[in-house]
């Protein structure tokens, strides 16, 4: 018989039950139980199966640094959480949790065979079997057999399967201190910088409750209390219990997560699972305390077998005693108090079994005064058991020699500490430093960060009875045989580690690496010290010399969809909508994602379908008039005295020769010489211009444009700001545009010779500003009209109105590519690619001829951008008119084979065009220009499409539709 | 000592006493013909094949640290060869096909496992971008397949294609061959196969200068443990180049950044392929231990801190939840981050240095785990005839002079 | 077709304002926007010319008596108000300045946790030692760039661009029912 | 997260209020440059193991552009200046 709920002592609801399950048996507990302590309460100590060996295990610990007791637990579909540790499991009404990595049951799991196999599976053994003859060269046996074996042998608990349903908060906070950990040192800490009202404290406490090792300490309850009544009274203090602090960056950005409702039978509806707090802390106070290691030596893992200060904190906190026949296994004084708590709740101790040739004065003495058997000076050799421990097999000790024979002491529980260790993983995490300190056996602060406290035991000031060690393997074993653990939960034992270093793998790192030893989810909490001192034991070298391996975030894991927070669904990323998405959408526009924008792609009618939707629209803006919400287009205002110096040095065309009320259509290179962004500058005034961009570049623009205004052409003077928004613009393209616009413009006059072609005017529309750009992205006659973005939506639907009762009608951004590709207009990402320059498109006319600099000019003269043969924008015509190429699909030689060769270029663009009447396509070819007429072959999938090269304008070559 | 089954079975028998070790540590001889500096993957496989395809033998490789701790040891291991350009499919393909036959080659189990490599569409121009890899591909006989959102689907079922998500899944490109690989393995498999041949393997020996004689050659490199001559010198080491380089005066078209990943606590498979999406900037795979291995993007800011900040992480996996909507309860376990070199072009620099006998291989970034094999097979070629290899020729240095840039990342963004 | 007259739909046409015990958001009825630049010193003397106190500060914002100026950059500066900007102001403003009215949604927050809900997306620390009244900058909510403004200690108004505001108020509505009580 | 102290607005803020703009002091060469000189403006980079001269700009703050040291190791922002000033002295 092991565990069982002891009739007093404890912190949690005695009045109170709770059920649960636990592989399908139901058992009862208490509020204020933690998953842990109930099943021990229960007599249940075989809660989960180890990783590689699948042997049976049991609780070791009492919170995050569990690594036995591995649960799931099921809230439900979408609410199945893999891996939790059953130490850290509240109990609520209901909680159903299961045990994992083990078929068919926990009790008989076929997995145990692999620890019969043990010899067969040393560290790395992966790395040298498995590979079977090679195929052809390749390793199929892996692939095929052993791979797909190992990997469902390997991980721990099941993979959810379903959306997780659940919400995650988020919240930015910022503190003048934050004190991690809630024990003793850290509610000191706490009260103290909370004395001055105007220093915001937060205290974080992982644990569902506050006081750390003082819940289990009936002497310190008190202080505890008074502490946390006082805290609560300051506002200037928030009290967070649940909450982790998982990582400390620099300059004291610090990441906590609370578990907000994980431990609620009946959770309210609109409360978030998690909530991560991103705190910005002037000082951080680390108080995380210290976690007791093992002692390593065979068989040390059956279940039954427990850290002293997990059982300590079971009997003072849950009023749970492990077990009633305990042996006590240490090289601490500490272990003594927790033999004698134990006691007192009506546990029988055994034996205390001291690692030391000398325990503390005062412990010995009471222990005698107690009547407990005291062995000092001796090592432990074995537990008996299977399930269950039922003994441990001891030895005296002279030096490092066994001193006589071993003896068995029959007991249900074992309890070990083999010392402690501080919890400085934060602080490496800020980039402190640790050092090893020799008395304490145990590695304490070194370099602390200006901004970081350590107290407490995380600081490595240990009251004595903390203080002893025992490292490592304990001697008189030899761990040929046996299995003596260092990280429980990957199976990771003293031979595995003296195993890597005779591989010569002597940094720790590869050790860590080699042997998995502190990859498990917990990190090696409480493994590190003694993998560590085994290495060092067998490279024959110091302890501090081997190092530690680096610790890093999160200390203990973190919830995904914690640190994802409310960034999901349409919240991911925002959706920005232009001022007329309504009317787009009662038009039943089909959406299509820019960027961040939604953008009409095309309005099929009912019973159309989008295609044919397309291609109506595209005849409709050739043969009538087509309008078009161009609302997203970037427009910057550029404004200043030197406004169109700056714009021309900007530019690759010359634009401060533009007469106001022209506009240019421009270029814009990068340094290299490459085109990453067109658009058309258009000038209102001497000095103020509107130029618009593509609807993803306007940011980079901007950005672009304010670093050469504030830092490179700081000799001019202008002034910059992003206008997209402010205009609505309804594209109004057609032969029939003018027709449209005409009668609801007033103050410009819009005939043919007053506003030309690459023109721009400032008046109103039917009373509200307006600005009128003439240009065109379709080749037809067009207006740009841009209004207040208030006034977007009626606007177009005015002048939609008008385009009706003219045959016209709305188009989308896919009927505007077809008839931009037709005219040969190229896309900013899609003929380029960034690494096509003005000349590579035919646009090099554009730069004009006159000698000024502007951004690109020296890079575009640079020997590559120059030589013969770069890719050129070129049209094609499939052979076969009804074909459509795919766009990205390459192009070779007529003779060339399908495969094995290099490509002469790619088709940029290809649509079915209603005006042509039949398929046709843009492309980058090589030396295209120079290659009209030729006929090349676009190999796809079982097919070889035949193409011929024109030029890459399809329609009225002399633009002769744009004017007039 | 050869490693399979029977070996690992006699050994069982013998308590596993007669293992050695995977490689010798190695003191410094005062000349070697070559020595590479770095003891990643890179570096290592170079003195591999220096030794094995090209008969060398006095040759050393020096490590400021532990062999295989920079990048090799952190990065997801996505191993793919379908980039855009023909330079680059050639270097990659080649890496390729010498993974498939590494661990029978070296005879050891780096697990390379070819699982497909899927990269995500969300919209009309990833499509396009995508779509033009996959024919460029297929012309260069490299398998690359495009797939529906359903296909994709049903190649991984996790994956969520609802159509009113906030990015939808538009389409993926499929690698078969593409998957990933056991990365310590590579690095340890190397060494063992070098160290056999009798490359020496100097750990723990930082190189502090490259001394160069009265006509500007190479002369050796000062390390920690002394100057070691030598005739040629390669320099292999990811993140660290430019400060290397610094050493012999030459300042190079490349920046290190962070770039992080982070491991799941392990569960049972869920995972059974490698998917990326470059859009919304996350990738993940499942390793054979059971973890979700899921890449990050790089901070913004150049750093020598193997550290990153906490919202490129979070950004991570606001995407992977949003890929993977089961993954959301899944935990992190352990974030890292690696230095990594970044080349204007986000192509590899392979070959010749303004300074005689030196050489330098760099500029992988974000991704160059892939081309452990064919990069030091290409730059044992070069090392050793001191010509650029014929795959290694256009990534010469000299490029960046001349314009003729090998530009993976304005195609397609991003590249593991 | 004169005759037609168009009516103006603001921003938050059609948009529901999300609101929890404790912080209400609503449409802050400024319509009128424009953005110049100049050097402080420049300014003041323009100011001074017609009769008006001195420009704010850095990050600061002023009412002035019809219109509220701020100044989220060091020569940048926004007149914002209900009513249309006065001649007056246009010339101080001088003619380089750019007309933004319709680009932007003001929101105002009041409430005793609004500060609380402006922490689920803000990254700044608005206690009011940090963010005092009076202060204004451009900084982030959720993922949207925005302008704000503390008019109060459980007040603020927030710029917005327009396109960005169902995105802020979607994030409110999402965030805000999942803060902590205090 | 870093806390980068913007020199216009005065105090730290969030890192991720800014953007990062690439390596401080790049001439942009007066023509006529070689190609190598071309070159070494377009690409190379100091890239230093310890302190680098940087460019940020305020972009979701005053958008301004400035510069600032930080050491690459440690992470630390050294000290931050305006544009057209000179890099001042610090020590690591
Ligand atoms: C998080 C992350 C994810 C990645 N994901 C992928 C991926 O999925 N797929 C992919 O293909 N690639 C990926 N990469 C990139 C890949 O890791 C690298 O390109 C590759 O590992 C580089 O290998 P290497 O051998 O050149 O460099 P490294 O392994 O970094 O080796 C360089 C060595 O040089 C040593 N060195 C440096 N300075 C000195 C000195 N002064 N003296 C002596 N030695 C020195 C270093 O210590 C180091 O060991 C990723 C990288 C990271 C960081
Ligand atoms: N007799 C024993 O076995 C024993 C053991 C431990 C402590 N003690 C006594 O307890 C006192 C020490 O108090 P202390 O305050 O240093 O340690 P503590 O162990 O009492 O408190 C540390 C607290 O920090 C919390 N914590 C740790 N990491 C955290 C993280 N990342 N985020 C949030 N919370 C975290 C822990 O949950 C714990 O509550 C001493 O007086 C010592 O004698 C005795
Ligand atoms: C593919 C891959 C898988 C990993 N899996 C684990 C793991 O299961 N557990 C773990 O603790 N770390 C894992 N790591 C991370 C390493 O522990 C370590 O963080 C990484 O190699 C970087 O080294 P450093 O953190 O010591 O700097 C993995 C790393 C890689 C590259
Ligand atoms: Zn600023």
């Amino acid at each position: 018989m092991s565990g069982f709920r002891a009739t007093s002592g404890g912190r949690f609801d005695r009045a109170r039950r709770v059920s649960f399950t636990f592989d399908g048996v139901a058992y009862l507990g208490h509020p204020g139980d933690t998953l842990a302590s109930a099943l021990m309460a229960n007599g249940v100590s075989l809660v989960g199966r180890s990783f590689k060996y699948h042997r049976p295990r049991g609780v070791l610990a009492a919170g995050a640094e569990e690594p036995n007791a591995l649960v799931t637990v099921d809230r439900g579909p979408g609410r199945i959480t893999p891996n939790c540790r059953a130490t850290e499991v509240e109990l609520f009404e209901g909680l159903v949790a299961r045990s994992q990595n083990r078929f068919p049951s926990l009790g008989f799991d076929l997995g145990a065979i692999n620890s019969m196999l043990k010899p067969l599976f040393p560290a790395g053994f992966y790395y040298k079997t498995f590979m079977g003859p090679a195929i052809n060269g390749k390793a199929k046996f892996w692939n095929r057999l052993f791979e797909p074996l190992i990997r469902r042998a390997a991980g721990l608990g099941a993979a959810p399967t379903e959306p997780d349903p659940d919400a995650y908060a988020s919240l930015f906070a910022h503190c003048e201190v934050l004190v991690v950990g809630s024990g003793e040192a850290g509610l000191r800490a706490a009260l103290s910088a909370s004395e001055n009202p105007a220093v915001r404290v937060i205290l974080c406490e992982m644990d569902h409750d506050f006081g750390g090792w003082l819940l289990a300490d009936p002497t310190g309850a008190r202080f505890r209390d008074e502490a946390i009544a006082t805290l609560r009274t300051r506002p200037n203090v928030r009290l967070l219990s649940r909450t982790q602090c998982f990582g400390l960056f620099l300059q004291g950005f610090v990441g906590l997560v609370e578990r907000v409702t994980d431990h609620l039978a009946d959770p309210a509806i609109d409360a978030p699972r998690e909530r991560l707090w991103q705190v910005r802390a002037g000082r951080i106070v680390i108080a995380t305390g210290a976690i007791e290691r093992p002692l390593v030596f065979p068989d040390n893992d059956r279940p039954g077998v427990m850290l002293s200060s997990a059982a300590h904190i079971l009997q003072g906190r849950y009023g749970v005693l492990p077990g009633r026949a305990i042996v006590v296994a240490t090289a601490t004084d500490a272990a003594y108090r927790t033999a004698f708590a134990l006691a007192d709740g009506g546990a029988r101790i055994e034996a205390i079994l001291d690692r030391r040739d000398h325990a503390g004065e005062r412990v010995r003495a009471e222990a005698e005064a107690r009547g407990i058997r005291v062995e000092t000076g001796l090592t432990l050799l074995g537990t008996t058991g299977k399930k269950h421990v039922t003994g441990v097999s001891y030895a005296p000790m002279q030096n490092q020699d066994l001193r006589g024979p071993s003896q068995v002491i029959a007991c249900d529980t074992l309890l070990v500490s083999g010392g402690f260790t501080p919890t400085l993983h934060l602080l490496s995490q800020a980039r402190g430093s640790l050092r090893w300190d020799e008395p304490l056996s145990a590695f304490v602060p070194d370099k602390v960060p200006e901004n970081i406290n350590i107290a407490g035991l995380a600081s490595g000031d240990f009251p004595p009875e903390l203080r002893g060690a025992a490292l490592g393997l304990l001697p008189g074993n030899d761990d040929k045989s046996a299995l003596a653990f260092v990280d429980f939960q990957n199976d990771v034992t003293a031979r595995d580690i003296r195993l890597a270093t005779r591989e010569g793998f002597r940094s720790i790192e590869h050790v860590k690496r080699y042997t998995t030893t502190g990859m498990a989810t917990d990190q090696g909490k409480t493994s590190n010290i003694n993998a560590l001192s085994i290495a060092a034991e067998s490279l024959s070298q110091s302890l501090p010399k081997t190092g530690h391996t680096t610790f890093r975030m999160p200390y203990v894991p973190v919830t995904f969809g914690t640190l994802a927070g409310a960034y999901r669904a349409e919240l991911f990323d925002p959706i920005r909508r232009t001022p007329m998405h309504d009317l787009a959408e009662k038009r039943g526009a089909v959406f299509e994602d820019i960027g961040l924008w939604k953008r009409a792609h095309a309005f099929p009618r009912a019973g159309e379908s989008v295609k044919a939707a397309v291609q109506r629209e595209t005849r409709t803006v050739r043969e009538h008039v087509g309008i078009f919400d161009a609302s997203t287009l970037g427009k910057i205002e550029v404004t200043g005295r030197d406004a169109a110096a700056f714009l021309d040095r900007i530019y690759a065309n010359p634009v401060a020769n533009l007469a106001p009320g022209r506009c240019r259509y421009a270029l814009m290179l990068n340094e290299a010489g490459f085109l990453i962004e067109d658009g058309i500058v258009a000038r209102l005034s001497d000095q103020r211009f509107h130029i618009t961009t593509t609807t993803g570049g306007v940011g980079k623009v901007l950005h672009l444009l304010e670093d050469y205004r504030q830092t490179e052409f700081i000799d001019l003077d202008c002034f910059l700001a992003p206008v997209t928004e402010h205009w609505a613009v309804i594209a109004v393209q057609g032969p029939k545009a003018r027709e449209v616009i005409a009668p609801l413009i007033e103050g410009i006059n819009v005939a043919a010779d007053a506003m030309p072609h690459m023109t721009i005017r400032e008046g109103r529309l039917t009373g509200v500003p307006c600005r009128l750009m003439r240009a065109s992205f379709t080749g037809e006659r067009g207006f740009e009209v841009n209004v207040p973005a208030d006034f977007g939506f009626f606007a177009m639907e005015a002048l939609l109105a008008r385009a009706e009762g003219l045959g016209g009608g709305l188009y989308g951004l896919e009927a505007m590519h077809i008839l931009r590709a037709e005219k040969g207009y190229i896309i900013i990402g899609q003929e380029t690619d960034g690494t096509v320059t003005p000349h590579d498109l035919g646009l090099g006319w554009a730069m004009g001829k006159a000698p000024r600099d502007f951004i690109g000019k020296r890079g575009l003269a640079r020997p590559d951008l120059l030589a013969k043969g770069r890719k050129q924008l070129v049209g094609l015509l499939p052979d076969d008119p009804a074909v459509v190429l795919e766009e990205g699909a390459q192009i070779i030689l007529q003779h060339e084979p399908s495969t094995g060769i290099a490509a002469q270029g790619h088709v940029t663009s290809a649509y079915f065009s209603p005006n042509l009447g039949r398929g046709f396509a843009l492309a980058m070819l090589k030396d295209g220009r120079n290659r009209m007429g030729e006929v090349v072959t676009i190999p796809m999938p079982g097919e070889r499409v035949l193409a011929r090269i024109v030029s890459p304008v399809f329609l009225d070559p002399e633009g002769r539709a744009l004017h007039g | 000592m050869h490693f399979s089954f029977l070996s690992l079975l006699r050994q069982a028998f013998a308590n596993h006493e007669g293992w050695q070790p995977y490689w010798q540590q190695a003191a410094p001889k005062p000349f070697y013909d070559i020595v590479i500096v770095g003891a990643g993957g890179h570096g290592l496989s170079t003195a591999y094949y220096l030794a094995s395809e090209f008969g060398m033998r006095n040759i050393a490789v020096v490590e400021k640290g532990w062999l295989g701790g920079g990048n090799t040891a952190r990065n997801t291991t996505v191993i793919r060869s379908n980039y855009l350009w023909e330079e680059s499919e050639a270097i990659y393909e080649h890496s390729l096909k010498l993974w498939e036959s590494l661990s029978h080659v070296l005879n050891i189990n780096v697990m390379y496992s070819p699982r497909g490599v899927m990269m995500l569409a969300h919209n009309h121009h990833d499509t396009m971008v995508l779509k033009r890899h996959v024919h460029a591909n297929r012309l260069a006989g490299i398998d690359n397949e495009w797939l529906t959102p359903e296909e994709a689907k049903a190649f991984c079922p996790l994956l969520n294609i609802e159509q009113n998500i906030r990015y939808p899944v538009t389409g993926a490109a499929l690698q078969r061959r593409g998957g990933v690989a056991r990365h310590d393995a590579v690095a340890w498999g190397y060494a063992r196969a070098a160290a056999a041949l009798g490359v020496d393997i100097i750990e723990n020996c930082p190189v502090t200068g490259i001394r160069r004689g009265a006509d500007g050659a190479v002369m050796g490199v000062e390390t920690g443990k002394g100057f070691i001559g030598a005739k040629r010198v390669g320099v292999v080491a990811a993140g660290h180049t430019s400060v290397l380089m610094e050493m012999a005066g030459v300042r190079m078209p490349i920046e290190s950044f962070p770039l992080q990943a982070l491991v799941s606590e392990p569960v049972k498979p869920m995972m059974p392929c490698v998917a990326m999406s470059n859009t919304i900037h996350a990738y993940m795979s499942q390793s054979d231990k059971g973890e979700l291995v899921i890449g990050a993007g790089t901070d913004v800011y150049t750093s020598y801190s193997q550290a990153g900040g906490l919202h490129i992480s979070q950004h991570t996996l606001e995407a992977i939840c949003e890929l993977f909507p089961a993954t959301r309860r899944m935990k992190m376990l352990r974030n890292w981050g690696g230095i990594v070199d970044v080349t204007p072009d986000r192509s590899p620099i392979i070959g010749k240095t303004p300074v005689p006998g030196l050489f330098v291989n760099c500029g992988w970034g974000t991704g160059g785990f892939k081309a452990t094999t064919g990069s030091g097979h290409v730059f044992a070629a070069t090392l050793a005839s001191g010509e650029p290899h014929p795959i290694a020729a256009p990534f010469s240095l000299d490029r960046f002079r001349t314009g003729r840039l090998i530009d993976e990342a304005a195609a397609a963004a991003v590249a593991h | 077709m004169a005759d037609l007259m168009l009516t103006p739909r603001n921003a938050w046409a059609d948009l529901t304002v999300a609101e929890i015990p404790g912080a209400t958001l609503k449409p802050s009825p400024t319509r009128h926007r424009v953005l110049f630049q100049a050097r402080e010193r420049e300014l003041e003397t323009r100011m001074k010319a017609a009769g008006m106190a001195a420009p704010p500060a850095i990050l600061r914002a002023r009412m002035m008596d019809d219109v509220a100026l701020l100044r989220p950059g060091p020569d940048e500066w926004l007149i914002v108000s209900e009513a249309e900007i006065s001649p007056k102001w246009h010339e101080i403003a001088g003619p380089g300045a750019i007309e933004i009215s319709h680009g932007y949604a003001g929101i105002e927050w009041c409430g005793p946790r609004v500060m609380l809900a402006l922490s689920a997306g803000c990254p700044l620390d608005l206690h009011e030692s940090a963010f005092p009244v009076g202060m204004a900058s451009r900084t982030l909510y959720g993922k949207s760039e925005m302008l704000l403004w503390r008019q109060d200690h459980a007040r603020f108004h927030m710029e917005v661009a327009r396109s960005y505001l169902s995105a802020i108020l979607a994030f409110f509505g999402e965030t805000a029912r999942h803060l902590p009580q205090s | 997260m870093l806390l980068i102290p913007c020199p216009y607005c005065g105090f730290p803020r969030p890192e991720i209020e800014f953007r990062h703009a690439g390596e401080a002091h790049l001439m942009r060469p007066e023509e006529p440059a070689s190609d190598e000189a071309y070159a070494a403006f377009l690409y190379e980079r100091e890239n230093p193991k310890g302190i680098a001269a940087e460019r940020w700009r305020h972009v979701h703050g005053c958008g301004r552009y400035f510069n600032a040291l930080r050491d690459t190791v440690s992470d630390r922002i050294l000290a931050v200046y305006k544009p057209g000033e000179v890099r001042p002295e610090v020590a690591s």
